[in-house]
């Protein structure tokens, strides 16, 4: 498995290994940070798949984010009651899962949450992905504030009240962090599900698909004009991010323990926009830009929530400029400008200005 | 003889413009075809109506006896007719190597959607680097090469692709008069080799004039006459069409 | 490249500070912990209860602190900011207490932001008091460490219409016969609040002729108060934070909407006596959860009043309930922890439930959801740009002036 | 269904639409011109309004009317305009327009919070003091301060065109338009130009924004549904054609309204957004029979 991996990406992967398995016990204070950093890692990543590798630059995909959210919450709650009653203002009942009901709806809501987005991405990706370039941006756009709006006015999943998330259950004999209580148990699935990100894309962009998406981003026309079909590519990659976006959603929602439409479902205006600065950042269309950028991105956020209390925004907000007026190629590009050589091109001078030579006899 | 491509009584309007008005011609499987003719004297659009890069007013278009004006530029490159373009269009952020593996045909299976390319191609990719002269070049990006080689890499990207017939469009525009004979006798070697018919749209006349037996002419939108090279050369119609457009 | 170098060397000295935090818990200090919108749409309600954080702990450190065991300790609280974000909020709650060690949480402000914090505090067992967050919701999870020594939101306009009913009964005309308009914005407040006002209606047997929902971003709800122009309703109702009764006081003046009886929320935290100018705020109803002309009474600020002046010289301007009920919270702590006398986070949590005590700001007792039972809301009318405390009829420091007159009427 | 119940109201809402759509297609105006000429998308197109509101604003809080404060929105929002644009703006001009976009969208963090540092994010309004006139016996309400912003927009809309029809700049600026190098070639400074129009466009938001300040409320964050519209205006009219773009900001304004009416005031946005999705795939559909797309 690790048999094709060079020096540079050992490395890396080893130190991800390290945070990921040592955090609950080195630093177990930072496990909610680092969860949401592996999660970021998954968003930037998946993101990186239209904005970076197929050049189609979505807001949308925080769309996915919120469904995954809300159906695996939802179905989290509704295999032990009904959701209605749960969500209705107020809630005059309190209701408790019991272990069973609990360990029942959670790889229940998680696979849902992946399944759905999936669905929802292969219908309006059909619709949606004709448009090109900026239209592209802010149709997208539309469509993540859009959902946002109408999740606010659902009332099944509690509209603008927002709903809770089951509690970690309290099992009789056992002390109630079993499992290394509910912290411990979502950054592991957080953990875990960037790996399996990280190795699937790692494959996919090896594969013929691959390739193509960077040929769509290239010169789209050329390669429909070589009798590729794009749109199916176009789609089947929304379908893999909206996929992985749908479960990082279902495991934020039970990390962050209560689910509100506009700013933690649907927020195109925070985690819509970072994934795609931290792409930047890193670097679009490489495998390792986005976790790069994610993890340089996130470390500046609580850098600035630390210290520029009240300002952080605003240092936020020059962040942004500074990353896209400066590094707009990223930090990947900007290595791969200094050295073409670790991405497999040729830098020796002679073959780059050597003529072509056509000999007549062969 | 078959006839691989049979157009006939096609129009193509741009707004009022008339760009084609009832083209008809037909070519012979395994031949090399000239279009020549002043500039907008619609020899594009008529490639491009071919591939279905816009649809048709009216007409009709056969392929190997098939109806191509309803289907799309992709469906219709997947049936063997494949064009490369004036202005080269290649995939300049990756090396030219890549850009071979991407044109290496589909097989439609789905698992080989998701297969990483297997060696052989890249071999078959590297024989014809070679034999366009890139070889050499295969690791750099596309986007680098000099406007020639981009048109010999258009060229090599087709010839991967393994068409039946192949459509081009001023192969030798804006390439230096030395590689110019190289690329007829490649392109001769294309078409007897790999045995893939030429449509070529062609502004230099020694060019077209060795490398086609049979061209046609265009002006005004209409086909203004067609027939053996030196029958062209001669023409009337075809000397006062050309002066006609110089002044 | 040397860009790249620097990146680096901040991303560095980022990881080195990041760690770095250690928290503020000093021997003899208590620290508690609250994460609270300085930035963001609540910013400026956030500060009334920052405000009112720091004056109770100044004032309490003032006093001779907290004795718990015989030792004196200080109170201090360690703010985050949680951008007026539900889900920053909640990542920030857990902060406080994983990394800055925080044991005891004071609530951070507005109820949808309480929704998001409550489940972490009670997953780690601490121990909150809140002052700014008034969803029933709240109060019906079951949570055991949540205490809020405010009354809940489906309270604050429920008294409205029973007050209208009242007036046109006196007036003769049958509660059943009247007709209300609603206009609520969608969030966890807003819709509580409507839940408290639609019992009382189907009470009465009122009517109810527009029930619209405002959107979040709201500066415009001129449709709404056209229907109610067109529909004539006895009693408009509008809850929708701040903004909400910004708006809609200013185009009803605006659009001379006559309605006989107008109740809304955070009219004093919208200050709309004073910002629309001329009495146009005049006759609005409003809910709120304190008064300063309240005639409540503890021996650290002493009355409502006092503590009115003592902000006032402090901060410069009279204190909205926002602040109030945040200074309330900690004193709430402050006896609790004595009552304790430990600083057991389990022991402390009994104590509060326990807590049964008079203050400035009202009584405070809580029941098993965490509620605070022994205080009720006041009403106050807007009459010549002064809030006038109308009802309960107990604290009534004038007559409630129905109906409004016509705007063809004022001058 | 209260507009049959009231069918007053039908009416009534046809006017406030066309009140509110005004401001919209004034904002929409600048957005127009400077995706035009410069190829930017102008995410801090709302901050500029809500900006140039709380000046005016500020005015009315120092107890002057408010009325005053209008030209210095104008003025100030010009300054600013021109400042960013200096800093900023001028370099991602040439570059990818998504750049742009989330160039813009850190501007609008930034000046957001500045707002909300500076003027805290209470809920404001700078009270006119006009009076209000009925119409059939009360059924219609008019609002002083509404009309008179609806001529304002008008007036400067128009203004707008005059000036880009008949002034060396507005020429200049449209010669840039139509192609920034034939016109660099032809001597005219684009540059500059560029720097002009990104000025002129927030001076126009200014403007709007002082217009919303005393028709409506304010807060530092009500700001992206004025982008948004704006957007939608745009991309229904197309770039360039500024009756157009009025037309449809009216068009807007009163479709809203009426939404408002029937579905109810949460839909509003909502709604907006909706439609600017299935109106640009509607028309990417209709061009991709020609086997063409939106470009």
């Amino acid at each position: 498995m690790f048999a094709d991996f060079d020096k540079k990406e050992l490395t890396g992967l080893a130190f991800l290994l390290f945070l990921g398995i040592s955090t609950p016990y080195l630093f177990s204070g930072y496990r909610i940070q680092m969860a949401e950093l592996f999660l970021f890692m998954v968003y930037a990543s998946t993101w990186n798949i239209q904005g970076g590798k197929m050049g189609y630059n979505t807001f949308g995909n925080i769309v996915f984010f919120g469904v995954g959210m809300y159906v695996c919450a939802s179905t989290q709650i509704a295999v032990a009651f009904p959701l209605g009653e749960w969500t209705a203002a107020g809630g005059y009942k309190t209701f408790v899962h019991t272990p069973q009901q609990y360990f029942l709806g959670i790889p229940l809501g998680i696979l849902l949450a992946g399944i759905v987005p999936a669905i929802i991405a292969l219908i309006i990706g059909s619709a949606l992905l004709v448009l090109r370039g900026h239209y592209f941006a802010i149709g997208t756009l539309g469509l993540g504030i859009a959902s946002g709006e109408f999740a606010t006015s659902l009332e099944i999943i509690g509209g603008g009240q927002g709903m809770t998330v089951p509690f970690w259950p309290k099992v009789a004999g056992l002390p109630h962090t079993f499992l290394g209580g509910g912290v411990n148990f979502f950054f592991t699935l957080s953990f875990l599900l960037f790996l399996a990100v990280f190795f699937f894309l790692r494959w996919l962009y090896k594969t013929r698909f691959g390739l193509i998406l960077t040929a769509i981003r290239d010169n789209e026309d050329k390669a429909e004009s070589m009798g590729i079909p794009t749109m199916h590519y176009k789609v089947t990659g929304w379908v893999f991010s909206a996929f992985f976006m749908g479960i990082a959603g279902g495991i934020f929602g039970n990390i962050n323990g209560y689910i509100e439409p506009t700013e933690v479902a649907f927020a195109g205006a925070t985690v819509g926009v970072f994934m795609v600065l931290m792409t930047i950042l890193g670097g679009k269309g490489t495998l390792w830009g986005p976790i790069i950028g994610a993890f340089i991105f996130q470390l500046f956020k609580e850098f600035f929530w630390t210290y520029f209390l009240g300002w952080q925004l605003v240092a936020l907000g020059a962040l942004i400029i500074g990353i896209i007026i400066f590094f707009p190629e990223g930090i990947m590009g900007m290595l791969r400008q200094k050295y073409p050589a670790l991405f497999g091109e040729v830098v020796d001078e002679e073959a780059r200005l050597a003529q072509v030579t056509i000999n007549t006899d062969d | 003889m078959t006839k691989i491509l049979e157009v006939t009584d096609v129009s193509k309007a741009y707004g009022g413009v008339k760009a084609n008005e009832d083209i008809s011609l037909s070519i012979d499987q395994g031949s090399i075809v000239g279009l020549i003719g002043p500039n907008g004297s619609g020899k594009t659009t008529l490639f491009n109506s071919i591939v279905g890069a816009h649809p048709i007013d009216k007409g009709s278009i056969k392929f190997n006896n098939e109806e191509l004006s309803t289907l799309t530029v992709d469906q219709i490159s997947r049936r063997g007719l494949l064009r490369t373009f004036q202005q080269t269009k290649i995939y300049g952020q990756m090396t030219c190597m890549m850009n071979m593996k991407i044109s290496k045909k589909l097989t439609g299976k789905f698992s080989d959607m998701f297969q990483t390319i297997p060696k052989e191609v890249e071999e078959e990719a590297e024989q014809i680097l070679s034999f366009v002269g890139l070889y050499q070049k295969r690791n750099l990006r596309a986007g680098e090469l000099s406007f020639g080689q981009q048109k010999l890499l258009e060229l090599a990207m087709a010839l991967i692709n393994a068409p039946k017939m192949l459509i081009l469009d001023e192969p030798t525009a804006g390439i230096n008069p030395t590689l110019i004979n190289g690329i007829v006798d490649r392109l001769i070697k294309v078409n007897k080799k790999y045995n893939i018919t030429l449509f070529v749209i062609e502004h230099n006349m020694r060019v077209i004039m060795n490398l086609a037996q049979k061209i046609y002419c265009m002006a005004y939108g209409r086909i203004l006459a067609e027939g053996k090279p030196e029958e062209i050369k001669n023409d009337k119609k075809v000397i006062d069409a050309y002066l006609g457009a110089a002044h | 490249m040397r860009k790249l170098k620097n990146v680096f060397v901040t991303f560095i000295s980022a990881i080195a500070l990041t760690f770095g935090i250690s928290s503020a818990n000093a021997q003899d200090t208590i620290v508690l912990g609250s994460a609270i919108s300085l930035t963001g749409k609540y910013a400026t309600n956030g500060e009334h209860t920052q405000r009112g954080y720091d004056l109770a702990v100044k004032l309490i450190n003032d006093k001779g602190g907290v004795k718990v065991g015989g030792k004196k300790y200080n109170l201090a609280v360690k703010y985050y900011d949680d951008e007026s974000n539900a889900s920053k909020a909640a990542a920030l709650a857990q902060r406080l207490i994983e990394q800055d060690g925080v044991k005891y949480m004071l609530g951070p402000y507005g109820s949808g932001i309480t929704i998001a914090v409550a489940p972490v505090t009670e997953k780690f067992g601490v121990p909150m008091v809140e002052a700014n967050g008034a969803a029933r919701s709240l109060f019906t999870k079951g949570y055991k460490y949540l205490f809020a020594v405010l009354n809940s939101a489906d309270q604050y306009l429920s008294s409205a219409v029973d007050l209208a009913a009242d007036v046109n009964k006196k007036a003769g005309k049958k509660p059943s016969s009247l007709k209300v308009a609603m206009a609520f914005e969608q969030d966890a407040f807003s819709l509580d609040v409507k839940l408290g006002v639609m019992e009382r209606i189907k009470h009465h047997g009122m009517k109810v002729v527009i029930d619209d929902a405002l959107p979040k971003e709201l500066n415009d709800m001129t449709a709404t108060l056209q229907k109610v122009k067109a529909l004539k309703p006895d009693l408009l109702i509008v809850s929708g934070h701040s903004k909400g009764a910004m708006t809609g006081v200013k185009q009803i003046t605006d659009l001379k909407v006559d309605v006989p009886l107008i109740a809304m929320t955070h009219c004093d935290a919208a200050s709309i006596n004073k910002k629309l100018g001329a009495g146009n705020g005049d006759y609005v109803l409003c809910g709120s959860q304190w008064h300063k002309s309240l005639t409540y009474k503890d021996n650290y600020f002493g009355s409502a009043s006092d503590y009115a002046k003592l902000f006032e010289k402090v901060y410069g301007y009279d204190p909205p309930y926002q602040a109030a009920e945040s200074s309330a919270a900690l004193l709430v702590f402050k006896d609790a922890f004595e009552r304790a006398n430990s600083l057991d986070q389990k022991k402390v949590r009994d104590a509060l439930a326990k807590t049964d005590m008079m203050t400035f700001y009202g009584g405070v007792k809580f029941n098993a959801g965490g509620q605070n039972t022994s205080k009720p809301m006041v009403m106050f009318q807007v009459q010549k740009g002064e809030n006038k405390v109308v009802a309960p009829v107990k604290w009534a420091q004038a007559k409630l002036i129905w109906p409004a007159p016509k705007w063809a009427d004022r001058k | 269904m209260i507009l049959l119940q009231a069918p007053f109201l039908n009416l009534q809402a046809l006017l406030d639409g066309l009140m509110v759509g005004a401001i919209f297609a004034f904002v929409a105006y600048g957005m127009a011109l400077v995706w035009g000429v410069m190829n930017i998308i102008n995410i801090v197109q709302g901050e500029f309004v809500i900006l140039g509101g709380y000046i005016t604003f500020t005015f009315y809080k120092m107890g002057l009317s408010p009325f005053i404060g209008i030209p210095f929105s104008f003025l100030l929002l010009f300054c600013l305009g021109f400042l960013i644009y200096r800093t900023i703006i001028f370099r991602v001009v040439s570059r990818d327009m998504f750049i742009s976009i989330l160039a813009t969208f850190g501007i609008s963090i930034v000046v957001q919070q500045l707002m909300n540092i500076g003027f805290g994010s209470q809920v404001e309004t700078a009270n006119s003091g006009l009076g209000t006139s009925f119409l059939f016996d009360g059924n219609i309400t008019l609002s002083h301060i509404k009309i008179f912003s609806f001529i304002v927009c008008l007036l400067g809309a128009s203004a707008v065109i005059y000036f880009m029809k008949t002034s060396k700049l507005g020429r200049a600026i449209r010669a840039t338009a139509q192609n920034a190098r034939a016109a660099r070639i032809l001597g005219v400074d684009t540059e500059k130009v560029y720097c002009y129009t990104y000025a002129i466009n927030a001076a126009i938001c200014g403007l709007a924004g002082s217009l919303v300040a005393m028709t409506y409320t304010l807060h530092p964050y009500i700001g992206l549904p004025y982008t948004v519209r704006s957007f939608m205006i745009v991309i229904v009219a197309g770039l360039g054609n500024f009756p157009a773009v009025l037309a449809s900001g009216l068009g807007l304004g009163t479709i809203e309204e009426f939404s408002a009416y029937t579905l109810g005031q949460e839909y509003r946005i909502g709604f907006v957004f909706l439609m600017l999705v299935l109106i640009l795939v509607y028309r990417s559909r209709k061009l991709a029979k020609k086997r063409e797309y939106l470009k």
